[in-house]
């Protein structure tokens, strides 16, 4: 009744789509994270306004869909503003803020869990603020914060299908469109399926890896 | 005002408030160089507070804080002060050990001690690991250079975190409780490296419950009490014959746990 | 705006309702089915038994690594076929999502359960206190609070996720919006309607947990 | 149940089930859920003649096949017919036949006003990946880019011309076209013109079935015939397939 | 093996391993009903190993623990034994109380004394109630009942968690290191209330760095060092004159923080 041997044949098709799938996830996951850093420091800050501000950021980002951010990013900014952002530019775009929104919170529990008295300890040897943050406080954050970024990045791979809606021909794209040809989507989305499972299950070994290691440095049995 | 031009540390009539809750009531304290000053008092007096408005890890509300007549810390109820603005002094001319040690965990213990100087004075590795291991032969852990602050027993993580203070060559050292956290026979090794320093001159602020090392070591002995100083006088005078009927009660309260024998210690 | 036209869509104002309920309901059966199954599976993978944790691991890692989408085709249309059994499309995107959510959810309780200290089940155990008693009074309410935030987030996730459904037609919000742009062809407008509608159901939600955290958060300290 | 025709299965149950696939007018969903459009009314009349409920099930058009199969509905209405189709399902005779028109930008700069200046590398085409749509864009400009969606409406598709990310789309006459045309105005144009649809690989549209069920085939050739013979098949297509109808059930 | 038969609590050649390190080795000690013992040691020489075995928070590799005459863990690298089977004895006939307090954050006061009474022995609501009210007047803690321990201090909160163990009405209380955490004025209310118990009779094993309270309230103190019991008796003669070399060097590190006076306290 399944019948993978009638799309077997179309797997390279759907493999071409792997170089793009991947490629938008590590450029949106790269960029939103470096941008959740700053938005997590500003969050944390007791300074006002720039805390409401990054609140604002993050629970914009968490409350709505990417889906909706690719669509304004791609069809109303050039009739809007006239800004034509290519697809790429787009998508990676989209996710990179609601990763950024992800990650900064993920920084920000790792963040307040380093004890008060670290960053006293490096006040009083007269480390400058951002000294504080850099040498002190996210060493001893990363291993807080490993697995649940590999998390993010775990989900931000299957997001990535969300390049679909513009036409990317990521994987999910031509999956759709081989469905349409072959009128065979169950098997076809299962081959995407085992495509995703190969992609995404070292991230989710490394991560159970990571998470083990950087626990271990830090018992004293 | 208190005349406090010629102290070293002069912490004048400080208040300082979280929110409503008052818990430094009109402080003023002055030690001099060299002079060894031990802090005791029940808990929630203010003793912690007040070194860590010192380490200005606080902000006050009113009075001032000087080091070496320049005023380091002023009330932010206060009219601004004209003179020398805040932090003319450098930061680390307070070096600061806390209860629960705070070494960075990590890093190894002689990066511990280098962070500060590498990065705040700008010294090159070389000098910095240098200064390190001398501070950690005075110490006795010379042969911790690299262990991780976890692999070191108690009392030998607040050694290093005391040579990692030393390192920033502060004119005053303050000591919040360092040995509490310690296993009792671990808490010898640490009041002698404190015993050194003082007998080497360092002006030192020290809160601590080591009622030997009260006797011994302090110039005065300050007794606080619902964040006021009820009394300061030399260990000699204020163990035998307190003046106040407070620091008689605490005094009693704390050798209550040695039961009903009724002997003194 | 320029050349966007919003007005034409406030017409179908009442038809975004009801797929907005469309869309509470699917969360709500799949946040309640995702929770239960997520708590068993938790359990399971600490209960230290093989025969229990194994399973529960291969769940766990088998619904992370593949796209919950495939998932709720292959429910939908892999059902019937496999088991002979009929899911309607809301209820195969229910129990989907619902099973999908659980992996999540299974890893935040862990995390939870793992992170309450080891002397409260000594303390329990010293009481004498069996192991369910220990579980349900001891533990549990602890883990509870310790995994109110990353909860709250999933929650919102899976919310967002429902939009997934479209794609074997449940006419949750997504789906209605595409409706309406198919009779209006105003997709871009329709779609910033529906993200409006996401917001407004998940916004109260991310408020509600940031409450209860700060709540639980004070009678703590 | 291999020998059991669906036909005998949809008596049993008292409902026929058909897939609610998104084309207009054929058949379409309003956002209240009702759906509306001539084949919605042929498989009224198909329910009734076989005596039985017509239950129109949510659907996509990248599952509606794989519904036959794993027995979600018994037809897929609104399909064109194509030998690359046929060798998955069974195919009812066509009932209708719907032509294509290009829909480009008002504005566009490249110069497409002959068919041959569609046919060029630059000039792109927005077309669901696997449609009939994608086959004539193929057919008419093969030297053209396609940009295949894998799931889509023809809305969406509009959008692509309207923001300048696509250059033309492929849109069934007169039915759409009139419905882009209302909403755009003159910001679109019609290649070759509105109700003018292009000499090419017309759709014929017929109703899928699973493959090799006897009975039902020629229980609807039989039907088919009656709707056409009757009359009544030509006042469905007079009814929906004008553009002033579509535009009055607006 | 030794003579236990009549003992209240007898620890028979247990030996206690993590993976290669031997954390117990041939330990063997028994108490008699209404005793109280008292154990000192430095750190890591096994004694809260050897009280976490005693509640069957361990399991052991070799020798055996009964109590009352009914072995409740056996080695598990020994023969199986025949007879009585472990558990035999209530788990709850030994209750326990912890340096950290370990009390539920979650639960009142009085709900931390009652859930065990409610669903261990399946007591009504109103009578767990009662049971818990009275404890906690035995340890003066009665208008804390519906506080949530982070409102009380460290010393009301171990008091709290000695309440929580009697509820149990266990026959023996183990106690390790029970006032280590507490601020120095706050030990002796708790000290106070193990006085009471040992008082009324209760069999006790206390692990504890006080020694005003071993010379006090103990029949016996034993000294163990790198897992084995080195010493073993009446705090008369062990402080005035222990027999082995090792336990007078144990306690004169635990003086040598009174500093160079050579004060004996
Ligand atoms: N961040 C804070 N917010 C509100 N109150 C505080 C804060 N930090 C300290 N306090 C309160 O200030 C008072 C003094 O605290 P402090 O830590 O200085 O006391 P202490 O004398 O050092 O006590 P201990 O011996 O327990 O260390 C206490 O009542 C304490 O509850
Ligand atoms: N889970 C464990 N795995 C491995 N080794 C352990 C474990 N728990 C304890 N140990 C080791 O067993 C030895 C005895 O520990 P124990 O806690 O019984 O000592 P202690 O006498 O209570 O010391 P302290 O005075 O510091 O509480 C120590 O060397 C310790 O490192
Ligand atoms: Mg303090
Ligand atoms: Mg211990």
């Amino acid at each position: 009744m399944l019948r993978l041997d009638a799309v077997i044949g179309d797997f390279p098709t759907l493999l071409l789509g792997v170089p793009l799938t991947v490629g938008i996830t590590l450029v949106s996951f790269i960029v939103g994270t470096v941008v959740a850093l700053p938005i997590a420091v500003a969050r944390i800050a007791q300074v006002p306004g720039v805390s409401q501000l990054a609140l604002g950021w993050i629970e914009f980002f968490r409350t709505t869909p990417p889906l909706m951010h690719i669509v304004w990013g791609y069809y109303a900014l050039p009739v809007v503003v006239g800004i034509k952002l290519d697809a790429f530019t787009v998508v990676a775009g989209a996710l990179a803020c609601s990763t950024s929104a992800q990650m900064a919170e993920i920084f920000r529990g790792g963040i307040t869990a380093v004890p008060r008295g670290q960053w006293d300890a490096s006040q009083v040897l007269g480390l400058s603020p951002l000294q504080r943050l850099w040498w002190v406080v996210l060493p001893q954050t990363l291993r807080l914060v490993l697995a649940p970024s590999c998390n993010t990045l775990v989900s931000l791979l299957k997001q990535s299908s969300l390049a679909a809606v513009i036409a990317m021909p990521e994987i999910m794209n031509r999956g759709w469109i081989l469905a349409s040809e072959t009128f065979r989507p169950i098997e076809v989305l299962t081959l995407v399926a085992f495509i995703y499972f190969v992609l995404t299950w070292p991230l989710v070994l490394l991560s159970a890896a990571l998470e083990r290691r950087s626990s271990l440095a830090f018992r004293n049995d | 005002m208190t005349n406090t031009q010629h102290k070293l540390v002069a912490i004048d009539h400080v208040v300082k408030r979280y929110g409503s809750v008052t818990v430094l009531d009109d402080v003023s304290l002055s030690v001099d160089t060299g002079q060894v000053a031990v802090i005791i008092g029940p808990s929630g007096s203010g003793k912690s507070t007040l070194l860590r408005c010192l380490a200005r890890l606080e902000n006050i509300q009113q009075g001032r804080i000087s080091i070496d007549g320049a005023v380091v810390l002023a009330g932010d109820e206060d009219a601004k002060q004209p003179g020398a603005p805040a932090g003319a002094h450098a930061a680390y001319d307070v070096g600061m050990v806390f209860q629960s040690f705070n070494l960075f965990p990590h890093l190894t213990v002689l990066e511990n001690i280098t962070l500060a100087p590498r990065r705040v004075r700008g010294m090159s590795r070389t000098d910095a690991e240098e200064l390190g291991m001398s501070l950690l032969r005075s110490v006795g852990l010379e042969d911790k250079r690299d262990s991780h602050p976890v692999r070191l027993s108690g009392g030998q993580q607040q050694r290093a975190a005391i040579a990692r203070a030393l390192a920033m060559r502060p004119r005053i050292m303050l000591f919040d409780e360092v040995t509490s956290a310690l296993d009792p026979e671990l808490v010898g090794e640490v009041l002698k490296t404190m015993r050194g320093l003082a007998d080497q001159g360092m002006t030192m602020l020290v809160v601590t419950h080591e009622m030997g090392f009260a006797r011994d070591v302090a110039d005065d002995v300050v007794f606080m009490d619902h964040g006021s100083i009820v009394e300061r006088a030399p260990p000699s005078i204020i163990f035998s014959e307190p003046r106040e009927a407070r620091t008689r009660l605490f005094l009693e309260r704390l050798l209550e746990r040695e039961g009903g024998t009724g002997r003194t210690r | 705006m320029g050349d966007l036209q919003f007005g034409q869509i406030a017409s179908y104002l009442p038809d975004l309702v009801d797929g907005a309920i469309v869309t509470i309901r699917l969360s709500a059966i799949s946040i309640v089915m995702g929770a239960l199954i997520g708590l068993a599976l938790a359990l399971a993978r600490f209960s230290g038994l093989r025969l229990l944790s194994w399973p529960a691991y291969a769940y766990i890692e088998f619904f992370r690594t593949t796209p919950p989408l495939v998932q709720i085709v292959w429910l939908y249309y892999g059902l019937p076929l496999f088991i002979g059994h009929d899911l309607d499309a809301f209820w195969s995107a229910a129990v989907a999502l619902g099973l999908n959510i659980a992996a999540f959810f299974a890893e935040i309780f862990r995390a939870g359960i793992v992170g309450i200290d080891r002397t409260q089940w000594q303390a329990a155990r010293v009481l004498g206190l069996p192991m369910q008693d220990t579980l349900r009074f001891v533990i549990l309410p602890q883990a509870f609070q310790n995994v109110l935030p990353a909860t709250g987030t999933t929650v919102i996730y899976l919310i967002k996720g429902t939009a997934l459904a479209t794609a074997i037609g449940t006419p949750e919000l997504l789906r209605v919006g595409q409706l309406i742009a198919l009779e209006t062809f105003r997709p871009v407008e329709t779609l910033t309607l529906v993200a409006v509608a996401y917001f407004v159901l998940t916004y109260p939600i991310a408020l509600a947990f940031q409450g209860l955290e700060r709540r639980l958060a004070k009678s703590r300290v | 149940s291999q020998a059991q025709s669906v036909l005998d299965e949809i008596k049993q149950r008292g409902e026929l089930r058909v897939a609610g696939v998104l084309y207009r007018p054929l058949i379409s969903r309003r956002p209240n859920g009702e759906y509306v459009g001539m084949d919605v009314e042929v498989m009224k009349r198909l329910a009734s003649d076989l005596g039985v409920k017509l239950n129109v099930v949510n659907s996509e058009w990248a599952t509606a096949v794989a519904g036959i199969e794993s027995k979600k509905w018994d037809i897929v209405p609104a399909l064109c017919i194509t030998d690359k189709r046929k060798e998955v399902v069974d195919f009812s005779e066509s009932y209708i036949t719907i032509g294509a028109t290009l829909t480009i930008a008002a504005n566009n700069a490249k110069g497409l006003t002959s068919l041959q200046a569609f046919d060029r590398p630059e000039v792109v085409f927005a077309v669901p990946g696997g449609s009939w749509s994608e086959s004539v864009a193929k057919e008419v400009a093969p030297k053209a880019t396609i940009k295949a969606f894998g799931q889509s409406t023809s809305a969406d598709l509009i959008q692509e011309v309207i923001a300048g990310r696509a250059d033309a789309v492929v849109l069934d006459t007169p039915i759409q076209t009139t419905v882009a045309l209302a909403a755009f105005g003159d910001k679109i144009r019609v290649f070759p013109g509105h109700n003018q649809p292009l000499d090419v690989r017309a759709c014929k549209v017929g109703y899928a079935y699973m493959k090799g069920d006897q009975k039902m085939a020629t229980y609807l050739e039989g039907f088919t015939k009656k709707l056409r013979d009757s009359g009544q098949l030509a006042a469905l297509v007079k009814q929906f397939m004008t553009a002033d109808q579509i535009k009055a059930t607006d």
